[in-house]
């Protein structure tokens, strides 16, 4: 087998997955077994693999959003440990205590107000710097957050400090209900270099592009230590949370992204057999993760609190 | 007639009375109608009067306070309580200051979905009006299933000075009660202050303990006063206050039957708001106060931890029969 | 006369009361007869009377910042109220509970949070285009202020809802002791444009050319409705605040300024005998009205706070 | 020393001893070395250990928090007390959540100078911290004149919790008093809890009236403390916290010596800090319990509006005259 293919199904391996598992979670849902809320990111598979393949946790910080799921599993493959925590089990990442948007496993952290992790990513890029550690800030964040003015500060401070942070924009086109575009005035590339950062753009079609596209930059502030913003246009086929009825969707961006799935596309590159293996057992590895968890304790108040 | 009908109607009505009245917030126009589905339908009714905003709830909720200035009635919605921490310096440092320092008077209501149970977690079920209480120039008002929440909204609108009004999550699926006979057993009155205030109690009994609250926590203690009645034989009152960072001290003492009062709140109880009532009473009444709220912890998203932080039913009733065991 | 001359000179009696202004509250703190604080604008006199030379205030709204004073005389010539507003006085423009920083009148208004008036000054400018009223709305603001996220998110919202907003930015170079541009990732112009917003650039020099170029900008904003930002380079003669000694000013652009001085400029262009009796009359105004403030009444709790 | 002096150099301690310890904010290097000169000469020394910052208070508090998170000692300076309505949601929303919900030990602290009594108006005179007490994950602590401000910093930086802490704008230039005897008649004693409690009174004899407070009413109380005195032979004794949020409440009770408490702060009463503290004492030990605080208006620059508004040496005079003369 070439080394492309290789790739393709390792990423294709953790698109599926990411996939599978908010599938379930939107199954579980429905079927009123989760409490609380959740932002599923079906989709959008590919920003979150293939920039993450990229990524060593041990030295490199990762920040989520409230949307985060699939940044984890790209990150960890921890399926248990993530399913255990939307569920409030204490076998849950942080003991279920943060729930679907209050992610915590080693150098990753989530947070639910949108974009107000990009003020703390700065500061862990700071850190870096400071220490003179290596190792760079991957931190996610969506169109909508791009709006809000602690983001736009943080942007500045980044520039100013010239911190090892790479900021991933997941465009999917919405926030909540929101066209961002209608909502912005002025273009998000302008934007950017308004702060004096380096820009970047990609369409998300392709996990391995996406893959390589990252690796370049990521590479270059690995090593030369200056922040950088990377945008990707991507899409969200999911609603924005569990009760959302995607009732403003525009069609032309629907059929386009439909007829261009990227999961579909890094299937294409795979044989068949390999495919339908792989996809079986990941499909028989979520259930079963799902299974395992339903029997998993919950948290003691007594000991988990803190 | 459901919480959120009443708010819904409401706002339906103010739009349509009054030319100046403006609803400003994120995914508030169709076909969303609000996170919580508050203002659906009414972008296709008032297109021009549901101002739809990016994600930037500093700048919009200064937008709001420049329309009031110029004369508007602009009702803003944060999302989720828990986000009106972005706005404090737009309330406390410009709202609040033109209010007396300015001398303008201003049309200006921030509604905001407070509190918990739902799983949430830490930054989306917090109960954090208590920053605003007690700032000059701001009031913090809190409907309730005891009276109409569209009378508290129309109030607070026309009231002159900026207004966060607190609404509850749970709340807006319930039904309001009307006043007299509950349940056949329970007599619910309302007296008609500034804002509202409710009590429900059993029907033909004095009480032997009252229960000063608002928002949410009314169908908490509901339950607590059935659980008391039916299971203890105790009889209790629900007081529950509407505005609750300015409330008139005279009358709840007033209303209070009982010399045992339990002053019961969502959100944390260190510095919250039962800290200022439960003095208020103690003080200016020699009651005995004792309070429940929420446990010092951020706000779990797993069941069982959540239901140890925020209070529940079995903590106030407990705490109920510990007052009650004690001499007075 | 030509006409040219009378408007030099209209402008030049304004900027003279500014900077006599200023100097005497300077004066006056150093005298030990004032409290609080104050922020001087002696040598940015040029943009304050150059722009509101063209205002209405009848229906236009003007916003201010920490630094209004020239604004305020500018807009009204009222020394009296504006001193004894200073001073504490009930004859101040609100009874004396602003001070220095928080003054309103009729429809203007400042306070004293950086930047923090451009989101109102938003709602204003969306409460004339709702109302379909005339006028517009100008507001100052500082380099220091442009980092602030909220200035940023409503750059955003004048762009998204096209309000009559005119941003004037009096990039003075400082912003207290801090030199902006070594912290400020990017350019103001990029970033202007990156919010989608008309950018409009001028060297503040001259006055009545300050005057005429946002004559311009002003007739076109009043007619066809939409936000324009102006930035004015100016420069700062007095400390930040009271107690600045300035010991971190540029040379060159000290040197530079004090060579082109506005006020000197606008001063050649005056026959040196009215220049002599305009100055003397406005300096004589200027005691005379301090003087007749120590003898105002101060304000009464009973009656003035509310 | 002066209480500024004791501040920088514990900073100055601070950044010499322990390499991971920053200092972040407006205007802190030379030459300014900050709005109230606290950081003056520290840049010279540690050039690379002060980050001076654009304004962006949301920002570089939340810049601040992830270099905690990364096990970084930032001290961020917040140039006046009024601006934390900017920095709510990063600490409230972000610091506080790490703390708990992650289990991450956050060295951060965030200074600020509060107050009034300076004409500095409605935007520069608050005493905002009453925002952070009682949430979950932060302390308020409040250094006085009663003992070293530098050792209450120091232990904020180790706590491993986000700590606000509050300055006084007057207290600057103030020297700070030594335990024992001071002007021969009165007797400072410090209780050194995780975080001190100082009480100052008259020597030998025992106090008719107890003041509690913090941070720069220390100061007037002082002067309230020798009218008392001198003019009508009435002892007092001050009990000055330095953790304001989470104090114990069982020493205070064992040093008050009274039956009568006054609890007196800077900021507004209404839902204030002596709300909870004021509360404390009357459940716990059934003291006679009164306040002082602002009056409920925006804080006016002109001096005798400003000085209706905040406490005054005059105005806590008549009250503890007043409870004097009620009976107990
Ligand atoms: C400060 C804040 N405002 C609003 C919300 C509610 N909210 C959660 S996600 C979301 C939309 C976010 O859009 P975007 O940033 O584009 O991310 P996406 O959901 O598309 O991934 C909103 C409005 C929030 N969590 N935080
Ligand atoms: C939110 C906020 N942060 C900090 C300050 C303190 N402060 C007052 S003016 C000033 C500098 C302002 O610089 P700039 O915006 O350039 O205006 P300039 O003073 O130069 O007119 C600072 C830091 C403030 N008033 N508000
Ligand atoms: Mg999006
Ligand atoms: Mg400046």
């Amino acid at each position: 087998m070439d080394v492309d293919r290789t790739l393709y199904i390792r990423l294709y391996k953790k698109m599926f997955l990411i996939r599978v598992f908010e599938a379930k979670v939107e199954e579980m849902f429905r079927l009123g077994k989760l409490r609380g809320t959740t932002h599923g990111c079906i989709g959008q598979e590919a920003v979150a693999v293939g920039v993450l393949e990229n990524v060593d946790l041990s030295r490199d910080y990762v920040t989520g959003t409230h949307r985060s799921h699939g940044h984890f599993l790209a990150l960890t493959g921890k399926v248990f440990e993530l399913i255990s925590e939307l569920m409030g089990k204490k076998t849950g990442i942080v003991r279920g205590k943060g729930g679907s948007q209050h992610l915590h496993y080693g150098n990753f952290y989530t947070n639910g107000i949108t974009g107000g992790m990009i003020p703390v990513a700065v500061g862990l890029g700071m850190a870096k710097k400071l220490k003179g550690e290596e190792g760079v800030v991957i931190s996610f964040l969506g169109d909508g957050g791009m709006n809000e003015g602690y983001v736009m500060e943080a942007l500045n401070l980044a520039g100013v400090y010239k911190t090892p942070n790479i900021f991933v924009l997941e465009n999917n086109c919405y926030a909540m209900s929101t066209i961002t575009e209608n909502f912005t005035s002025g273009k998000f590339d302008e934007r950017v270099k308004g702060f004096g950062l380096e820009y970047h753009y990609l369409k998300a079609l392709d996990v391995v592009e996406v893959y390589g596209f990252f690796k370049k930059i990521y590479e270059r502030v690995r090593k030369e230590r200056y922040p950088v913003f990377v945008e990707f246009e991507t899409y969200r086929f999911c609603g924005h949370s569990k009760s959302d009825r995607r009732e403003y969707v525009v069609k032309e961006w629907e059929d386009f992204w439909h007829a261009n799935d990227p999961l579909e596309k890094c299937r294409s590159r795979i044989p068949a057999k390999v495919v339908e293996d792989v996809e079986k057992e990941i499909i028989n590895f979520v259930e079963e993760e799902f299974r395992r968890v339903l029997a998993a304790p919950y948290p003691d108040p007594g000991e988990d609190l803190f | 007639m459901k919480y959120i009908e009443a708010l819904r109607n409401t706002l339906h009505h103010l739009l349509e009375e009054d030319d100046s009245v403006y609803i400003i917030g994120e995914d508030i126009s169709e076909p969303y109608g609000g996170a919580f589905k508050v203002t659906k339908g009414l972008s296709k009714k008032f297109p021009e009067r549901l101002i739809q905003t990016p994600m930037s709830e500093q700048a919009f909720t200064g937008m709001a306070i420049g329309m009031a200035l110029a004369g508007l009635k602009p009702i803003v919605e944060i999302m989720f309580g828990d986000f009106i921490a972005l706005v404090v310096d737009q309330l406390i440092n410009h709202a609040s200051k033109f209010w007396d320092i300015y001398g303008k008077k201003l049309h200006l209501v921030l509604r905001t979905p407070s509190g918990g149970y739902r799983g949430y977690g830490a930054t989306h079920s917090q109960s954090l009006e208590r920053i605003f209480m007690g700032i000059p120039g701001i009031k913090v008002v809190a409907p309730n299933i005891l009276s109409d929440p569209g009378e508290v909204l129309r109030r607070s609108l026309y009231l002159g000075k900026p207004v966060v009004l607190i609404e509850n999550k749970l709340d807006y699926g319930r039904e309001i009660l009307e006043s007299g006979v509950v349940d056949e057993v329970f007599t619910l009155s309302i007296y008609d202050a500034t804002f509202p205030v409710s009590k429900l109690k059993v029907l033909n009994e004095s009480s032997e303990i009252s229960f000063i609250t608002y928002g949410g926590m009314v169908q908490i203690l509901r339950d607590v006063q059935r659980k008391l009645l039916f299971e203890e034989d105790i009889t209790s009152e629900i007081i529950a206050l509407t505005d609750i960072s300015d409330y008139d001290v005279n009358l709840i003492v007033q209303l209070v039957e009982s010399k045992r009062v339990l002053v019961v709140e969502e959100g944390w109880s260190h510095f919250g708001w039962g800290s200022q009532v439960a003095l208020d009473l103690r003080l200016m009444a020699n009651l005995e106060v004792r309070r429940v709220g929420a446990r010092p912890f951020n706000i779990p998203a797993a069941e069982p931890l959540e239901n140890h932080v925020l209070p529940t039913v079995d903590r106030i009733f407990e705490e109920t029969l510990r007052m009650l065991s004690q001499e007075v």
